[in-house]
């Protein structure tokens, strides 16, 4: 049984800025087929802006959802775009999910992360299968509520997740865009995948890494 | 091999401009203490008048800020390049702009600036500021016509936001104001064509590739692809098969009047576009439809991306006056 | 691979394209019948006032046309792509615009429009219009400080030709005109800095050649070779590089009051321009050199050259007055 | 003795206008280097436009004078640039030459081509060594003086006329403009041939074929 407490979470941060810096390009690259070529800058921005943020919070003296919702913050006013309400909603109601705690426990951490994916759902209104990020969000948090709920622990159920959203981000490739800038190619969106999702997994990964690694 | 920008660091692009833009527009412009990205108008905002607050991604200068000041828009707020503004800024435009007859928020139709856009409307109603929300959805290329309010908001935005400033600027009801927005909104119809590519001064790689003697027509000012990608034609061609979309959605009659905007997406000259624009006149001529006034240059750019849009804006009475209504703005003069 | 443009046949651009700008500025702007590339301002040219014809090669727009208006130049000859107007349509012009109070002459200083406007002003002596000429030399690039005569014109023209156009306006006598349009001369300095070539519509080839990652300082708007070519650098640096020997030429003192002009070469986006603005205002703001008024944007183009310039113009209380006389052009206004 | 004629000089514009169109990506590419590019589009242009206006007149009803002048002001009008006024007064002064001739001798084809090159020169003040078309027509019309004063006829003068154009671009390459565009290059016109010069032998190539082949 893992414990978490705000220093880890802000490591959390710090590595999920780390990985999606080093993808930024190819984020780019992705979104520069179906989108404006600037998905990567986003990411990068804001995860670095959120990790900043809560680098400079007193982690002793801060509780998660105080952290959380300080990065959502701070995600939010650097980037702007799509993923910044996204992002920065999923963080407002993993924090909102974790209230009163001091430290997570493994479902607190499932919890935390079911709830960001909800907040994501609710910002966007994405449903599966309309090529978004939520194709890799939304399989991945069923992924790590079935784990836990079967028993396995975080670090189990966090793979599952990384593992559901990797076949979520795939199966972007086949869908037609219904929401998001890549809504209006009609059919020329089919064959590419969500750079979105593809940033998903990247996030996911990182997560998973920091709070069970 | 990065892209050439006259630029000092890639992440401060914005920024830096700002600080350029309002040092060169002192009398027009001024931004917010500990708001950088809300840029107000000096003059325009004022009491019992409807405020007009704009904005969105930057890289399509003189969009948005240009349009701001007396007459058009009291505010705009200001994203990174591409990319919608955060709430905050927005929301600290509506505080500066509201006059108590309620706050309009106008923009382009895509995800990110609408979810921006509604978490600073949700932030402003706490602050009793009543918001309202008319979306620009003029680019014919990207959604069929049943599903106009899918398509996003492109250069017609010029007649869109000027229809309203105006009505703003007359001290019109909130309801009014509105009505107008909307309407302008339906009556302006845009297409656009790219030839190359623009890089955003993060990366400074190629938004997308194009081949040497092909053209993307319908293109979206951040470079999402459009309808069709084929060979490059010529000014006349690509002028007809944009015109053509136009006036099959407008439907003009003999005797209508429109509005027409020629516009640049960045890198393409002035004498291409009047090129195109001798030919959008034989066509109008044509048909017999009137021509009021016309605009060719930089409305709403895409960085230094080669390409254009015709757009046409039908007028009736109304719409007419408030075209013609004067506005003093930082990069444009009408009236 | 013939570079991308949107034009129908190279031979007939700037036929066109004229045709698109008298169709898009109806109310401003005609051409003479049977001299279609004499453009004459609807208002302006009237009895008494000094007549202003300015003109030059196509591919600057909006140089020259787009300065043709009320308060602003009479009228434009307009020469093929950066190749002067010859003297018919020259003299047409002048002819229109004569009011009986003489007609100054104003271009940049090139071999083929000093020839050309000098047959036609030949010409018009024979029809008895006097004529007289005042040459524009702004880019500092161009010659050594001791033969300024020397030096092209660029895109201080919009200065030079403004004092003008409202000394003229003003109803000033031919000597006061021809003298204040000298010193308006005598007061701008213009340095440029191009980043890659534009490509004639009759060859759409590369007009010259430079690296991916190189900068040319000093290159004249029809993509002469300037001063040195070397690597690009930041903006801040090039802004410097170009400031410093403006300065060092125009050598302000303390107080001293400038106008600005950051013009794009004509890919270079407003945001790269703006941002170029901020390093001046920063570094007039040092030496205690106060800004009276900023223009950014496309004033003097090369096509679709990138690059930009920047002009200093020294201003004193005469000065200040011509640049703040009203005008109404097809592309231009102020005042 | 060749007798030229109105129709062999209407001839003559059709053969340069034909040589020049031929040379004007070579010569566009020259006046990249030193100048705007334009200068091949601008002798192209304005050769074309002399052809079609002599081509016009009834040769038969018209004098060699009357053809030049024609000929000049229809360049004119269709260039501008430099070569616009240079050319056009290069054609008026050989039809000042001319005046009153219904044809041609040896002689008088020099006294044209002489005159000619005393048009461009007094036109665009250009000494020898400034780097300009001057540096090929001014050797030019002194070597075609010479050969017909020491007994040549006309095909061998514009023969020795053409060699001297030749050398005298040639030798443009070791000058450093100090007229026209180039002027402001300083050193860096150094080791390019002059565009004007280059066009220069061109067209006393041309007509030297048309009026002596
Ligand atoms: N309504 C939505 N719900 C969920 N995800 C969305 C929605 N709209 C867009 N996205 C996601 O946002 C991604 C693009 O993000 P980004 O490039 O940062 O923003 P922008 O589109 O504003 O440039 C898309 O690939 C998609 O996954
Ligand atoms: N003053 C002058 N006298 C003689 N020749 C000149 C003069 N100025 C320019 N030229 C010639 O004109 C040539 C350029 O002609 P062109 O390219 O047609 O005109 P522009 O310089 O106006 O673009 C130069 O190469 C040079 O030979
Ligand atoms: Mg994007
Ligand atoms: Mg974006
Ligand atoms: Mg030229
Ligand atoms: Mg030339």
């Amino acid at each position: 049984m893992t414990t978490i407490d705000s220093a880890r979470l802000a490591g959390m941060f710090a590595a999920i800025a780390a990985a999606v810096s080093a993808d930024r390009d190819r984020l780019c690259a992705l979104d520069g087929i179906i989108g404006d070529a600037d998905h990567g800058i986003a990411m990068d921005l804001g995860f670095s802006a959120a990790r900043d943020a809560v680098a400079a919070l007193d982690a002793a003296a801060t509780d998660p959802t105080t952290l959380l919702n300080t990065a959502a913050k701070s995600f939010l006013n650097a980037v702007g775009a799509s993923s910044g309400p996204l992002y920065a909603t999923a963080f407002m109601r993993g924090a909102a999910a974790v209230k009163g705690k001091t430290t997570l426990d493994d479902a607190d951490a499932v919890a935390m992360f079911q709830a960001m994916a909800k907040g994501i759902q609710d910002r966007g209104k994405a449903e599966p299968g309309e090529k978004t990020m939520m194709d890799a969000w939304a399989p991945a948090a069923q992924a790590a509520g079935e784990a836990l709920a079967s028993g396995k622990g975080l670090a189990d159920s966090l793979g599952a997740a990384v593992q559901a959203a990797k076949a979520g981000a795939e199966a972007t490739k086949a869908m037609i865009a219904a929401k998001g800038r890549a809504s209006r190619l009609g059919e020329r969106s089919l064959g590419h995948m969500d750079p979105g999702a593809a940033s998903a997994v990247t996030v996911i990964e990182a997560m998973r890494v920091a709070l069970t690694g | 091999m990065q892209t050439k920008k006259i630029i000092n660091d890639g992440n401060r692009a914005v920024d830096e401009m700002l600080e350029g833009i309002l040092a060169a527009h002192p009398r027009h412009l001024k931004s917010i203490d500990g708001s950088s990205r809300s840029i107000i108008a000096r003059d325009g905002p004022r009491q019992g008048k409807v405020g007009l607050v704009i904005g969105g991604g930057s890289g399509h200068e003189p969009s948005f800020l240009g349009f701001v000041g007396k007459g058009l828009a009291d505010a705009a707020a200001i994203g990174n390049v591409f990319a919608s503004p955060p709430p905050d800024p927005i929301l600290e435009c509506a505080k500066a702009v509201s006059g108590g007859a309620g706050v309009l928020f106008m923009y382009g139709n895509y995800a990110g600036d609408v979810m921006n856009f509604d978490m600073a409307a949700e932030m402003a109603d706490m602050d009793d500021i009543e918001v309202r929300t008319v979306l620009s959805t003029d680019d014919v290329a990207s959604a069929p016509r049943d599903q106009r309010h899918k398509r996003r908001g492109v250069a017609g935005n010029f007649f869109i936001f000027k229809a309203a400033g105006a009505a703003c600027d007359r001290m019109l009801s909130f309801d009014e104001c509105e009505r107008i927005a909307g309407k302008a909104n339906d009556h302006t119809f845009t297409m656009g064509v790219a030839l190359s590519p623009c890089s955003l001064p993060q990366t400074r790689r190629p938004n997308f590739e194009i081949g040497p003697d092909e053209m993307e027509i319908g293109m979206g000012i951040h470079g999402e692809p459009g309808i069709a990608r084929g060979k490059l034609k010529t000014a006349d061609e690509i002028t007809d098969e944009m015109l053509d979309r136009i006036l099959d959605e407008m439907a003009p009659a003999r005797g209508d009047k429109v509005a027409v905007l020629v516009n640049s997406l960045g890198s393409t000259p002035l004498m291409e576009l009047y090129i195109m624009n001798r030919r959008v006149k034989r066509r109008l001529d044509d048909i017999g439809v009137s021509i009021h006034a016309t605009w060719v240059g930089n409305y709403c750019t895409s960085l230094e991306m080669a390409g254009a849009s015709i757009t046409l804006h039908r007028l009736d009475g109304e719409l007419q006056t408030m075209l013609d209504h004067p506005c003093d703005c930082a990069m444009f003069r009408a009236g």
